[in-house]
């Protein structure tokens, strides 16, 4: 029985996730014109891009980054694939980095100047969010008493209830993976200023369609996350989840807009302190109630 | 019993062997058929031990108090002069006489306890248990594969550098006795035996440092030596206070006593010092990274894979004395915040020795912590720590020191394009870096337990250190790891010098890799359970679920095809390949632009260092400061609260 | 506002340019004019407040003309200029492009068309 | 000093209309003086080529013999040099710009039928005055030579 | 999925005195707004389709020019915009400047204008997306694109 | 440490509209070295004047930059008038002074956009080129082109701008007004931008003379010192400060271009204010023979066209000094310690218009 509502899961994130994803940046599109007070692009532009990507020609600078961005593809499937399965959310996060280590060696394996940099500076974003991400799944591991996706839905109060620091602070670092000014560093979905589009500076056609594919797993399981923290027994909490999610992305977007991109020292000691104050804090705290509650 | 002793004189035997042989290509064959038969004998050995029964929780003890352990206790006695003695001359060349004094004040007190027959007696000498296994198959197989690979490449070291007298049969002497120490120290049970191997472990070390004679190695090699030789005096301390206060004379008492006897602290403590020297935790890591200048080998047997262990071993031994005590708090506060600065350090470095002796330093301290938190899930994960370290770093090491025979640097930058200049060692780097910090490879596993084991003992401070560190572990070996995957078109490949016989111990090494991330799960149960349940009396539940196990391997398996994969993808895909962006002004090879004056320049890419931010200028001294601070502060508060 | 100009002769072009610098003016450009005659005539303008102070000399573009980076820092960038559009030598230019400036596509463009047959 | 300035622009933006205009989907709107494309009225030209002349980029081909005007607008770069110059004012500037292509077109015009006739009437007018003139001048020559040899 | 609906832009500036320029960039901006065609302007030539160049081309410029164009990958469009761009405008007398940028790669949409209008570009844009498409069919008939792979890569040294 | 990134930097690169190239030599993030080569986009054009008369080179001279198109159209006839001594008529001056305070404004609202789009502020460039093409709108239905506007010409104006349009134009200001409030609030207030802009490229007033930069990079850095000041077309005549900064940094380069557009605003008020009727054209007769320079205040800076000529049609030599080639030593300067990021800042903080530079 849970084997087939595993896999039922798994098959349905395999196909709504990427429509999903699509979906959200559509509402990006939408939303930051507005915001710069253009009419923007159609809602169905992020899938008018992605399906033209696939029909392009794939041009490389060598075959490794062919290899290593599949390996990324992949990898990023199968970490939603352990989410939905009801798995360690740590595991998701090291599968996450995983993931991103390959994209980070597609973008070395090109050898050219604005990919390397671009890598660099996503290393550092990774170094700048992990430790957020991981107390994240601490924080779950606090209100729930398990790592498990699976028993995390089941319990009886949301998560936030519990750990609104570390909430906090996992949206923020949802600046950095979504690569939304102030911290969109590494590369972004615009022209970017200094590092022309730095990590996929020498992707190309569908290698880079592939890559795109990629992310948008990777943002769906970030705002799945996201929405994690809203989630327990009540049915009705999925209803919230959405709709948080949706609102939280709001404000990723409204930040995109109203911020200029910032250099790496603010990103990672921002970062950090967020994650040490808020996340650290609501540790602490976490931790403290544990002792007294025994 | 037998087979015991047969390996340790054997061993003996090797090193007082390859001393004698001058031929060098004899030596070579020698040292190569010794080493095998070691390894077999080591094997050998663990799986009679097993078979004795030390995997059902049995220990075996051997040699109680006997003739011959009064014999041998004069043989230690005459030993542990002459390593005052050998010391006190070099010194004295040297100029050096503070390491005469620290060595004086670590022998003289032993000596004063054995000779006064104030020492406990009574006691069985030597102890075999799971966790002596464990640091058997340490020793002996990572130990007998880099004795393997010094032949290769001590013939190499000496046509590379012409400057260095050729002294490789003392080196490799040096390497066999030193091997012979590692297994006196893991089978002593008795704390003055242990001590006498400790001390020699330290000589050793500063002997193999000083190799190339060279003034930077000799000041390193001081340097390592009065820091050893101030633990060693820690050491001593607690053997002392064992004996005189306590009436206890070996670890295993020590650790039956248990946390809660009174004054346990203070040996306790004491013990943590010379371990926390030993295993080059900060304050006293500076000695680990001036060990660097010694040839490759000895940096990979000692100063990675073993001697540092015997630090850690140490404390893991002692591990349940961690439990609620200052103790305690002192080596998780020193191991997480070592683990944390190591790792912050290592961003900096981009010698590839130094980026190892860091990462050597910072994966330390977290087995540290581990072993520090007293709880068993917490020493489960040091125990893993241990071990994936121990394979993992050897094969760094022996990579590194290959690349650097090949292309005379070792530098990180310069293995820019390996992939495809020297596509084999890439690999074998590969396995080796993701063994260091990627899922779903060893290291990683290990630190997930460690981090779950931190959680559930509300350790708030070593979790935050842990999640710090790991991001910035996360960076610096990622940036390793993607110099090598550089693809150079058009260039060179490096010849490829390296011998067969070391490619063997590097192919052996990598395989262990991939096979104790498949095997862990196992390990897990069979091998590091039993510890558990002799040092705490308890058994751990599962630390990670048999479902993260089955999914890790599952990735572990995709990781193992993306090769194949990818090559499959490849072969029938229609591509066009175009030079890579330079902003338009690549001069045709993707390593060359068009300058601004016209010319054609060469394009460089190098990784980023920060040096402002995280190199040794700004961070080494005050945390330096720091941990020094914390140490000696909670030494005092400890001690004086014990007494 | 008021703007002098100054004939001078080559060869007293660095210490005219020193004196200058030591009154306080700064550099507003340097022009090179071809002369029907033959030769060239390059012109320095400077400037102090809104007063503006020119020198000129005329060369025949045989010899290098001494550059006045030392003097006056960015005289490089026009020195430069003159070198690849006019053919003239400058010596001594503190950051000397060797032609390398411009690029163009025809050789000193401004320079005497017969003494490109040359 | 603060830290969200923009976000009330931001915010406001989003809800009101935006900017763009309706182009293409609604005729581009020009101003009065807008200067689109250079417009000749083949009923005033008199082909004097003035215009070829004053052009800077040398858009306009005027052909005298053939009687065309012909102007190449992927050239031209509506300076309305030619348009001021036109001694007829016979030249005009358009607002819509000229449409891109794949091709660079010329678009060449023959002089209208009135205005060849014009033309022709006033070359004929032009040839008679000539000749008028040539037999004047020749009359007045003879009348002086007879003058001279008179004298 | 026509790919009409999503053209990638990259503008390269080939020696055009900015008019053109700023012109191009201003179509992007909120009055005349690209994107809602879908165009993005990627500054990088491996994502674009449609390559915009403005300006005359000289000899430095014209290694770029090939540069970029080679980098793009098919099916692509270029449009030249502004006069310079179509045959060097008033400039194309100049020693420096070769003429228009057909005289160095394939153009298929002229802009003309001095500056061009961004109305012009739109229209422009709207004609090169069919362009796009067109070629796009056209390359699934040659059965696709060309493969120069070969082992370029490595070199092995002779001892 | 001997790890050092070498990169090229252009030209082709979405920082620039325009192809600049720097050759940069990186340590991590730093910069250590930079080399700018410019030379994409010379295109010769002084030399234009041996195939176009002193008439037709307005056109070409328009065309040296299409952002500061009015400028170089006015600097040289400027020179040419005063070769020629020509007067010009009131009106035309008047004329020649609203343009050229409308092309600053144009000019300085379109840096701040790309300014804002060099630190990854896309929506604050969105607004600003928004303002902007109100502008345009004004230059359009003036002079019928929305960048090059081919209305000056050798003494005088080529059409008039009837009065009320000029009324209108009034109007048009008073809604750019307003709508500038927030965008420049923002740059000079917010604490992020002020983040990417305070401290970054330094100059100090002697190091900014002794580069013999000019314009706001100059101003930004505390010099009073303005060509307009020269009081050539109307300038005599009207009232106005000269905008400085003592912040030395590139904060204080923005905040002179940000005060510098609502001084032309006022600038342009009393324009429209004073502008007497009359013609706006006299005629020229004769060819020049002579040489001026005539110096300028164009929106980046001090701009010098040099003319001389020997009574032909054809002159002899145009010579066009721009502002941006003056700070392009400054450029070089600052880029040396800066970081990456810092690149298209200090790139912009000169205003860096290429095609100005390079003719
Ligand atoms: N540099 C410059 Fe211009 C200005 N302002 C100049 O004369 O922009 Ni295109
Ligand atoms: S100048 Fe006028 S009349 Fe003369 S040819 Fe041209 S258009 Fe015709
Ligand atoms: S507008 Fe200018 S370019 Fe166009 S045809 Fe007339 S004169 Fe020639
Ligand atoms: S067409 Fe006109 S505006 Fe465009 S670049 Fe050429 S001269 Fe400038």
């Amino acid at each position: 029985m849970r084997m087939t509502v595993v896999l039922v899961s798994i098959l349905i994130y395999l196909v709504a996730a990427p429509l999903i994803g699509l979906a959200f940046e559509g509402y990006d599109r939408v939303v930051s014109a507005r915001m710069q007070n253009r009419k923007g692009p159609s809602f169905f532009q992020p899938l008018y891009d992605l399906l033209k990507l696939f029909q392009k020609q794939s041009i490389v600078v060598n075959r490794v980054q062919t290899a290593l961005v599949v390996g990324f593809v992949i990898f990023t499937i199968f970490t939603g694939c352990i989410f939905y399965a009801g798995g360690d959310i740590l595991l998701v996060f090291f599968a996450h980095s995983l993931a991103d280590m390959f994209l980070i060696l597609a973008a070395y394996s090109a050898n050219s100047p604005y990919s390397s940099l671009g890598a660099q500076r996503e290393f550092m974003q990774t170094m700048a969010y992990e430790p957020m991400t991981l107390l994240t799944a601490i924080g779950f591991y606090m209100t729930c008493g398990s790592f498990n996706v699976s028993d995390i839905i089941q319990q009886e109060t949301p998560a936030i209830v519990r750990a609104p620091g570390i909430f906090l602070g996992f949206c923020f670092t949802l600046l950095i993976i979504f690569r939304k000014s102030p911290f969109d560093l590494a590369t972004s979905h615009h022209a970017h200023q200094e590092m022309v589009k730095g990590l996929t500076q020498d992707l190309a056609g569908n290698i880079y369609g592939l890559q795109e594919l990629g992310e948008l797993y990777a943002s769906v399981q970030m705002l799945s996350i996201a929405g994690l923290f809203f989630i327990c027994k009540n049915p009705l909490s999925y209803v919230a989840a959405v709709i948080a999610v949706i609102v939280i992305y709001f404000f990723v977007l409204l930040a995109d807009n109203i911020f200029p991109r910032v250099k790496w020292e603010v990103m990672l000691s921002s970062t950090w302190i967020v994650t040490f104050v808020l996340g650290g804090g609501n540790f602490l705290i976490l931790t403290m109630l544990n002792i007294a509650g025994k | 019993m037998q087979i015991l002793l047969f390996l340790f004189f054997f061993t003996l035997g090797m090193s007082v062997l390859t001393a004698l042989i001058k031929g060098e290509k004899i030596r070579g064959c020698v040292v190569i058929v010794g080493s095998i038969v070691m390894m077999v004998l080591d094997v050998l050995f663990c799986i009679w031990a097993y078979r004795n029964g030390v995997g059902d929780n049995k220990i075996l003890t051997f040699l109680p108090v006997s003739e011959i352990t009064e014999k041998c206790t004069y043989v230690f006695m005459a030993g542990e002069l002459f390593l005052f003695a050998l010391i006190s001359v070099l010194s004295v060349k040297y100029g050096k006489y503070h390491c005469i004094l620290l060595s004086a004040a670590g022998t003289i007190p032993v000596l004063w306890l054995d000779t006064t027959h104030k020492a406990v007696e009574n006691l069985p000498m030597l102890k075999v248990d799971d966790l002596t296994l464990l640091m058997f198959m340490v020793v002996g197989i990572v130990g007998g594969l880099i004795s393997i690979y010094a032949v290769g490449y001590l013939h190499d070291y000496h046509i590379h550098h012409k400057d260095v007298e050729n002294r490789s049969q003392y080196f490799q002497a040096l390497l066999f006795l030193f091997l012979t120490a590692m297994y006196g120290l893991i089978t002593s049970d008795a704390l003055s035996w242990m001590f006498f191997f400790w001390e020699i472990t330290s000589t050793v070390s500063f002997l193999l440092i000083g190799y190339t004679k060279k003034s930077e190695a000799v000041t390193n090699s001081f340097r390592a030596l009065w820091m050893n030789l101030l633990g060693g005096c820690g050491f001593m301390v607690a053997i002392l206070y064992c004996a005189l206060s306590m009436n206890i004379g070996s670890l295993t008492e020590l650790v039956e006593a248990g946390p809660a006897r009174a004054g346990i602290v203070i040996p306790v403590v004491f013990l943590s010092l010379a371990a926390i020297t030993k295993s080059a935790q900060m304050p006293f890591s500076r000695w680990l990274l001036g060990a660097m200048v010694a040839p490759t080998p000895s940096s990979a047997l000692l100063h990675s894979a073993t001697m540092v262990k015997a630090g850690v071993y140490l404390l893991i031994r002692i591990s349940p004395l961690f439990a609620g005590n200052l103790g305690g708090v002192m080596i998780t506060t020193i191991g997480g915040f070592t683990f944390f600065a190591a790792s912050l350090l290592a961003i900096s470095q981009s010698d590839g020795k130094k980026v190892l002796a860091y990462s050597t330093i910072s994966n330390l301290g977290l087995i540290t912590a581990c072993a520090g938190v007293g709880q068993p899930a917490a020493t489960w994960a040091a125990i893993m720590l241990l071990l994936f370290h121990a394979v993992s770093k050897s094969l760094m090491f022996l990579a590194v020191g290959a690349v650097e025979n090949a292309t005379g640097s070792r530098d990180v930058e310069d293995m820019h394009g390996m992939i495809v200049k020297f596509p084999k060692m890439a690999y074998v780097m590969t396995v080796g870096i993701c063994g260091m910090f990627l899922a779903p490879f060893g290291m990683l596993v290990a630190k997930w337990a460690a981090l779950k084991a931190y959680i559930d003992s509300n350790n708030v401070m070593l979790v935050m250190f842990l999640v710090f560190g790991s991001a910035t572990t996360m960076f610096y070996w990622g940036k390793w790891l993607g110099k090598l995957y550089a693809v150079l078109h058009q260039s060179e490949r490096h010849r490829d010098v390296v011998h067969k016989s070391e490619w063997r111990v590097m192919y052996c090494l990598t395989a262990l890799i991939v096979l104790l991330c498949a095997l862990f799960p196992m390990i897990g149960t069979v091998c590091v359970q039993p510890v558990l349940s002799q040092s705490f009396g308890q058994t751990v539940g599962t630390i990670i679920s048999d479902n993260d196990i089955r999914v890790m391997l599952m990735m572990l398996v995709m990781i193992g095809l993306m090769p194949v994969l990818a090559a499959f993808l490849i072969r029938n895909r229609k591509e066009k390949m175009t030079m890579a962006y330079m902003a338009g002004v690549n001069a045709g090879d993707d390593r060359h632009f068009i300058d601004s004056l016209g010319g054609i320049r060469p394009s460089y890419l190098s990784n980023w260092y920060m040096e402002e931010w995280f190199g040794e200028k700004r961070i080494l001294n005050p945390s330096l400061y720091l941990s020094a601070t914390a140490v000696t502060v909670m030494m005092i508060v400890a001690v004086g609260g014990a007494l | 506002m008021e703007s002098i100009l100054k004939e001078i002769s080559e060869e007293t072009l660095l210490n005219e340019a020193q004196a200058i610098r030591a009154e306080g003016y700064r550099l507003i450009q340097i022009c090179a004019t071809t002369v029907k005659e033959g030769g060239y005539e390059i012109l320095y303008s400077f400037g102090k407040g809104y007063d503006e102070m020119s020198i000129r000399f005329r060369t025949d573009g045989k010899k290098p003309v001494q550059s006045i980076s030392h003097i006056f820092s960015p005289a490089w960038l026009y020195e430069n200029e003159i070198h690849d559009l006019f053919g003239l030598e400058v010596c001594d230019m503190v950051l000397d492009f060797r032609g390398g400036l411009y690029r163009t596509s025809v050789k000193a463009p401004f320079a005497h068309k017969e003494e490109e047959a040359k | 000093m603060s830290a969200l300035n923009y976000t009330g622009r931001a915010l406001k933006n989003l809800f009101s209309k935006p900017a763009t205009t309706k182009y293409p989907f609604e005729p581009a709107d020009f101003k009065e003086r807008t200067r689109g494309h250079v417009e000749n009225d083949m009923d005033k030209c008199i082909l004097c080529g003035l215009c070829q002349m004053k052009c800077p980029t040398g858009a306009i081909t005027v052909d005298k013999k053939e009687q065309t005007w012909t102007i190449r607008p992927f050239s031209c770069i509506q300076c309305r040099c030619c348009v001021d110059g036109c001694p007829k004012k016979s030249l005009s500037m358009g607002r819509k710009y000229q449409e891109p292509g794949e091709e660079k077109i010329a678009k060449t015009f023959d002089l209208s039928d009135s205005q060849k006739e014009v033309l022709a009437a006033q070359a004929k007018a032009a040839a008679e005055r000539a000749a008028a003139a040539k037999a004047a001048m020749e009359a007045k020559k003879k009348a002086e030579a007879e003058a001279a040899a008179k004298a | 999925m026509k790919m009409s609906k999503s053209p990638w832009l990259l503008h390269y500036d080939a020696s055009s005195c900015n008019g053109c320029d700023i012109e191009v960039l201003a179509s992007t901006t909120p009055r005349y707004d690209v994107e809602r065609f879908g165009v993005i302007n990627t500054g990088n030539p491996k994502h674009a389709d449609i390559l915009v160049v403005t300006g005359g081309v000289n000899n430095q410029t014209k290694m770029v020019l090939k540069q970029l164009y080679s980098q793009m990958p098919d099916p692509k469009v270029v449009i030249a915009a502004g006069i310079c761009a179509c045959d060097g405008g008033i400039f194309k007398e100049c020693y420096n400047v070769n003429g228009g940028i057909d005289t160095v790669i394939p153009v298929d949409i002229y802009v003309p204008g001095c500056a061009v209008r961004p109305e012009a570009l739109i229209d422009g844009v709207v004609k090169a997306v069919k362009l796009l498409d067109e070629k796009r069919e056209a390359m699934k008939n040659h059965a696709s694109c060309e493969v120069h792979y070969g082992n370029a890569s490595v070199k092995e040294v002779k001892k | 440490m001997g790890n050092r990134s070498v990169v090229p930097f252009g030209p082709q690169h979405p920082v620039l509209p325009e192809p600049i190239h720097l050759d940069l030599v990186l340590e991590d993030e730093k910069v250590v070295d930079a080399i700018p080569s410019i030379g994409f986009i010379h295109r010769g054009l002084e030399k234009l004047v041996d195939k176009k008369d002193f008439n037709e080179m307005v056109y070409v001279a328009e065309r040296i930059c299409g952002i500061c198109s009015f400028g170089h159209g006015f600097g040289y006839c400027d020179a040419v008038e005063h070769i020629m001594n020509i007067e010009v008529p009131k009106r035309a001056d008047y004329l020649r002074t609203i343009f050229f305070e409308l092309s600053r404004m144009h000019s300085h609202i379109l840096w701040l956009g790309l300014m804002a789009d060099a630190f990854g502020f896309e929506s604050l460039f969105m607004d600003s080129w928004r303002v902007r093409e109100k502008i345009l709108d004004m230059f359009e239905a003036a002079t019928g082109g929305r960048v090059i506007f081919s209305i000056v010409k050798i003494g005088g104006m080529r059409r008039d701008v009837p009065n009320e349009m000029l009324r209108d134009f009034l109007k048009s200001l008073d809604d750019i007004e307003r709508d500038l409030e927030v965008i420049i609030r923002t740059f000079l207030n917010d604490r992020a931008v002020k983040g990417r802009l305070c401290g970054v490229g330094v100059l100090t007033p002697e190091q900014v003379e002794e580069l013999g930069c000019c314009g706001p990079y100059l101003r930004g850095s505390g010099v009073r010192r303005d060509t307009r000041k020269l009081g050539y077309a109307a300038y005599d005549d009207i009232e106005f400060d000269i905008v400085t900064s003592d912040d030395c940094d590139t904060y204080g380069r923005t905040y002179v271009r940000a005060m510098e557009v609502l001084q032309s605003i006022s600038i342009i008020r009393q324009a429209i204010e004073k502008i007497p009727d009359g013609p706006v054209d006299t005629l020229v007769k004769g060819f020049p023979n002579g040489e001026y320079m005539t110096r300028i205040e164009q929106p980046r800076g001090e701009a010098c066209f040099y003319v001389k000529a020997s009574g032909k049609k054809f002159i002899d030599r145009l010579r066009v000094r721009t502002p941006t080639f003056a700070n392009i030593p400054a450029l070089t300067q600052t880029l040396r310690g800066c970081e990456l990021a810092d690149v298209p800042i200090l790139v912009l903080a000169i205003d860096p218009c290429i095609s100005c530079t390079e003719r």
